[in-house]
């Protein structure tokens, strides 16, 4: 991780609401405003176009349109349509050119429009952007940023609501990151446009407007009533590699990122459990520091990811965690996923690890 | 190196555009149409390479009084003309009457197919019974052609407890076997090569039934077009490749897809398919050029590619709003007007219709669609939570429910 | 898993090497041959071609020259072009076509020339071969079985060396399988080809002519020298979702596949280890008793894979035996895998997990 | 459904064969090969779709007499055409060397270009410095015409301690920037859509370099070929895209990938691509092709996807063995002949070139490649252990190596 990119004293929770003035290192005092999500992630890449001649901008409708979730909406206005562009349907084509241009000296911040059409580049990913300056032995990079919105609660079945970061996580030379608020979701893709290796950034579609908590039938909440919703207007990061003590606690360490840090949280405040819930942000590579401190304080720890449980990325959690806190542990590791099933569409609330599962989850993890 | 660069200036990226954005017009010479009846029509066992032609033409036959002119002109009796105008008219007034129950939240999602009616209900009269349709999500007039019974697909599109795809599949990704319709992916293009495969195993097992794919024109981006190309000209499979030009995917116009200085029939032509591109509006354009296909398929003479030219005329689906990135009235100046009307002129031409008759089948179809609503939405809906069971989310993952299944669904206690 | 291939009593280690005649449910007394794990493929090919009219057999060479491998060396001949035939270099089309002819009611049996070269196919897996069932409500299904030489010793550099399989047992509607010996190979891919479910069949190409314990600088043993060399020539099926105890041992649970058995074993005995080694032949769906059983017993646990070490399948291994077994735990589960670098072509033999890591790995498992 | 069927013959699926298995004689009758100069040569700023013709020709210059003839003949000094055949020969010379030092077991595996030499060559001569080749494993002529220096590529072959790439690819894999010589991938294909990126980006940055994608006729049929085309045509990014239609893939016929009936330069037509057919075997038309290609792309007109006709002489590498899947006589039967005699036979006629000299230069280039390999073997091989350290292995994994790879070297102990 680049020193440049990873101030040491960055703070993982950004200071609560209310217009702010925060220093940077390398930056002036920045004002903040009330962001959503999706405002955040169009404020990245609009400070990162603006800052760096070669970032560019496309995907399926990102362009005129401004993406089927609008998080490029006005870039093309703005910086022209050979930076910010339509592409063809083709996941393939967009992560290969991606590479192209990465190995000419861009830096390609492309839109995957949904995770679950990821596959079709799958062997541009894995064969290409993330082996090539093995490969090259350095000659070659593939320093591109490939968002995709992903997770559900939106209710749009199997091909809407997938959470792929297990594929990912898996192969040598990827960075996958997901935010879980709009602070981060800036600071992280920042980060993320800037680092040289290829990053899989993944955005929790279902946190774009608010923190969703899993209770899917009480009233949204927006991002303007939660402090992560403040978001400074200029450049700045959130380092890769680290992750955040999102509520500290002293019972039982939660180990989960996006969506379910707030359904966590929820579970949390309603089982009455101590819990540190540690959002992740990064994967892979992977802050175990902060990981491994946290459960030799609590002896207990439960992961908690949106994902299919099998093989999903918190085995590999699970299995670190054992290895490095065996004999802190008292209770097994308890893992919270969704089913190994397709994500279905009308039984969506009974796929979804909600706040109830979750906290029966806390409890085997403190009961044993 | 020697330097052998001409003279020229930087480089530049060409990023096409529609020629009509919002509060525009658009220009739609771009399409090259041609009258009625000027294409020719070629033996089903040309070779391919000699009518390469036809990819960049345009096949019609019915002309701007509606009249049934030129080489294409199919035999067809006014009985199933009366039949395919029928079928049209209940998947116009079908998608009418879902997209109203999608504003009134009773169905989480919708797609219609306004202006498109043709392609898959004549596609559908010119195949036989057993061949399979690999479908995308705009061709309901296949089923609506194959007489599916409309209370079936609606409980799919509430996703009620009658669903028989249990509720797992957004609305209008239909799986219906019985009526030789593939189900549906939510993932683009991907069952164009599954029919190649499909026709491939008819052609293994010496069958007589063929494949009919279907893809949209911002999907032939995508790699398995290119995938189905090469297999269904390599075996000579026997399959129809359906690509319906509709002018946009989204909010991204037919350019981005690779139309601009081309046509999509002419992908054909570098992968040796006979390559047909036909006004898709023209009922009989629509199924003379099916049945020129589907004759040669199961002849042994292998695949045809037909781009069937229209025009998306709704929204692309309920969460779109077009008018944000096109002419707001931009399909009444399409060139190739309204499928339905023109059929409904030609069939009053030949005095096989009238306006009145057309006023007492709309009624009638109107009834039919909502006493089928009614009765679906008897069986409950996802908004009224009466969908199929939570135990039902862990069957058909295999064939049969392996040990870790069982204990995920005891501990969800269904 | 379907009673009919899974007889109760189904040995998991074949009578020793000579010609014997072995008694199988519903067939008569087999006449058996010593093998190598290519002719034993190829038999179970060759025996399945004869009695379904469904089975086809194709993939990139297979047909004429019958295989780089050789595995389809004659089916061609003797089955004709449309039961076996060349296709075009195209991985995803080689799958989607599968699938196609899989809703038609065959039974394809495709080859990926290697494992490393699935990725372009992955959508047509993913998203299509493993969900069909489900989406369609088992209107259509997907019974192909995906056949891929897996796994490094060959000098094959990083594109002829990986070994995939975490990337599928994430994946909910596949089955994964990877056999370790010439008899378990044959009776697997006849189960294989037999089930109605997709099949990712992974081969492990070090074995193909001999049990390779990972001693690169030591003369190859041949399959004719190892009881499991020997096939019986006629039809047969080895169980799905079945492990198979390759060793016995009461101080430590190994659990391993593919070539990965013969290094665990080299590793046990110069370590001096009573290791309990696991073949789990089925990934996923996994004989997960077999697994529990034997930790219970050990108290200790190891687990091996060539594939590189992070969200590998170990991962989810280790994640189990945890879940299952931790209060029998008497110290962390090990994992000894493949670096988390591509597999590099000059340093094949510092990357590959051989005897003398594996057997580290066992003392820091016997150790703490 | 009604019955539409007409009455055919049970399905069945067509494989095909090559006219020539071990044994036989090979008819190539099927690569319709026409005379030199036959083929015309239309300016560069033609539109795409008015030379679909040339898609189905063959541009030649060299006559069967080694006089340059046509519209294609080319503007070349004798000067520039004598450094071609003498890195043609230097490629030859190379491979045949080797190839010996595998089967020595020197080199742990290797692929050679015999016959296809004048494709890499002449095509490096048409660009630019700047321009970025993507190639695959049989463009070493590139590296020869750009003259990279040899120790530095056996040094990879070796895979020995001076071996730039580290120990990590595979022998032939090359990779060198200075030489605008992307880094080679082991999977098929993936590049050429890379090499539209590259020169999207050029196009991007107002840059005047271009880029060169090469792929084999076999690896067309990968679904990376056709997503090159889309957005190389979408985005006219200036590119050429380079066919090697050697008519074998390993064991497979070309008929396999889709070249029965049709041509890979086809392929480009559907995707408004010019594209031509042209004899590689014939330095003066790969040189003349490459520069009209080289112009268009530096001139804003667009892509230009070249079939290249050529004959793979040798095995696919030194794990195959043609023999046991075509005759093994087949190249000298083949039509377009050899590269190398051909362009040594125009320049004798033009006299530019002798017996003597070639002899000459041929001892002179056969002792550079034979310094060469010894003082790389002094620097050690795979076959003596004398690699890249272990501890190498961890880098270039990431930018900087995070914690997890640092604890596995340290656990590896190096
Ligand atoms: C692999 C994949 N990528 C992206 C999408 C999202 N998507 C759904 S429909 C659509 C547009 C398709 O346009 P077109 O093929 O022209 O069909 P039309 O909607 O016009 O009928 C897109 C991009 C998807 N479903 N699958
Ligand atoms: C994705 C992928 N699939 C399969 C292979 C194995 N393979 C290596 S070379 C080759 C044949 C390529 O033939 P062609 O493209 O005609 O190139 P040629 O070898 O004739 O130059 C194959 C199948 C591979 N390297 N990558
Ligand atoms: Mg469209
Ligand atoms: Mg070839």
């Amino acid at each position: 991780m680049s020193e440049k990119y990873c101030p040491p004293q960055e703070p993982s929770v950004p200071p609560s609401r209310g217009e702010k003035l925060l220093g940077r290192p390398g930056e002036s005092l920045q004002k903040t405003t009330s962001m959503t999500m999706i405002q955040a992630l169009r404020s990245a890449m609009d400070v990162m176009l603006e800052r760096d001649d070669n970032v560019v901008v496309f995907g399926e409708d990102v362009g005129y349109f401004g993406g089927v979730f609008r998080c490029t909406e006005g870039l093309q206005k703005k910086f022209g349509s050979s930076r910010v562009f339509d592409t063809p349907i083709s996941e393939s084509g967009i992560v290969g050119v991606a590479v192209g241009m990465g190995a000419y000296g861009l830096r390609p911040v492309a839109e995957i429009q949904f995770a679950d059409y990821v596959y079709p580049a799958t062997d541009q990913i894995v064969s290409e952007a993330a082996r090539l300056r093995y490969r090259s032995a350095g000659e070659f990079i593939a320093p591109i940023t490939l968002r995709m919105p992903c997770g559900g609660g939106i209710y749009g079945g199997q091909t809407h609501s997938q959470s792929p970061e297990a594929y990912f996580t898996h192969v040598c030379g990827l960075r996958t990151v997901m935010p879980s608020n709009p602070y981060d979701a800036k600071g992280l893709l920042i980060a993320s446009i800037e680092n040289n290796d290829p990053v899989i950034f993944l955005e929790p579609k279902r946190l774009y407007n608010g923190p969703f908590d899993g209770h899917h039938d009480k009233p949204v909440v927006p991002w303007s009533q939660h402090p992560q919703g403040e978001v400074p207007e200029g450049y700045y990061t959130v380092p890769l590699e680290a992750a955040a003590v999102y509520r500290p606690g002293n019972e039982l360490t939660v180990l989960t990122y996006g969506t379910m840090v707030f359904v966590a949280e929820a579970a949390a405040m309603e089982s009455g459990i101590d819990a540190e819930i540690i959002d992740l942000r990064s994967l892979w590579p992977l802050d175990l520091d902060t990981i491994v401190n946290s459960v030799k304080k609590t002896g207990r720890c439960a992961v908690v990811h949106e994902a299919t449980r099998s093989s999903g990325f918190g085995a590999e959690l699970t299995a670190l965690v054992q290895e490095h806190c065996f004999y802190h542990l008292e209770a097994p590791i308890e893992r919270v996923a969704g089913w190994d099933t397709p994500y279905p569409h009308a039984q969506e609330w009974a796929y979804f690890p909600g706040p109830a599962r979750v906290a029966e989850g806390f409890k085997r993890a403190m009961e044993k | 190196m020697s330097k052998n660069a001409p003279a020229c200036t930087p480089l530049r990226l060409h990023v096409p555009e529609p020629t009509g954005r919002p509060g525009q017009h658009t220009d739609f010479s771009y399409l090259h149409v041609t009258p009625a009846g000027a294409t020719r029509r070629p033996p089903v066992d040309t070779q391919p390479a000699a009518i390469g032609d036809l990819a960049f033409a345009l096949v019609r036959v019915l002309d701007a009084d509606g009249n049934a002119v030129g080489p294409w002109a199919p035999q067809i009796t006014p009985e199933r003309l009366r039949f395919g105008l029928r079928a049209m008219l209940k998947t116009r007034i079908f998608d009418a009457r879902m997209l109203i129950a999608q504003r009134q939240k009773k169905i989480s999602f919708y797609m219609q197919c306004l202006g498109e009616e043709a392609i898959s209900v004549a596609h559908a009269l010119a195949l036989d019974e057993g061949d399979m349709c690999f479908p995308t999500y705009r061709q309901q007039g296949l089923l609506m052609a194959r007489e599916v019974p409309l209370v079936e697909l609606i409980c799919q599109l509430l996703s009620n407890q009658r669903d028989p795809l249990k509720g797992r599949q957004l609305p209008v990704l239909y799986s219906v076997r019985k009526a030789g319709f593939f189900s549906i992916s939510g993932n683009l293009a991907t069952q164009v090569v599954q029919a190649v495969g499909w026709g491939m195993a008819a052609a293994i097992k010496g069958d007589t039934k063929i494949a009919s794919a279907w893809i949209g024109d911002g999907s032939t981006a995508e790699a398995d077009f290119h995938t189905a190309l090469v297999f269904a000209h390599v075996y000579r499979a026997p399959v129809i490749i359906n690509v319906v030009n509709n002018q946009w995917a989204i909010s991204t116009f037919q350019a981005i897809a690779g139309g601009e200085g081309t046509t999509f029939a002419a992908r054909g032509i570098g992968s040796g398919i006979a390559s047909l591109r036909v006004d898709g509006n023209d009922f009989l354009a629509v199924y003379a050029a099916s049945r020129w296909a589907a004759e040669r398929a199961r002849c042994n003479l292998g695949p045809t590619l037909i781009e069937w030219v229209t025009y998306r005329a709704g929204g692309h689906s309920t969460s779109d709003d077009p008018t944000k990135y096109r002419p707001a009235d931009d399909w009444k100046n399409f060139p190739l007007g309204d499928p339905l009307e023109r059929l409904k002129q030609h069939l009053i031409n030949i005095g096989a219709w009238s306006e009145e008759e057309h006023q007492s089948v709309q009624k009638e179809l109107e009834a039919e669609v909502a006493a089928a609503l009614k009765e679906a939405e008897s069986y409950g809906s996802l908004a009224d939570g009466h969908v199929h069971s939570a135990a039902e989310m862990f069957e058909d993952v295999y064939e049969e429910m392996p040990e870790h299944l069982r204990r995920q669904r005891q501990e969800l206690g269904v």
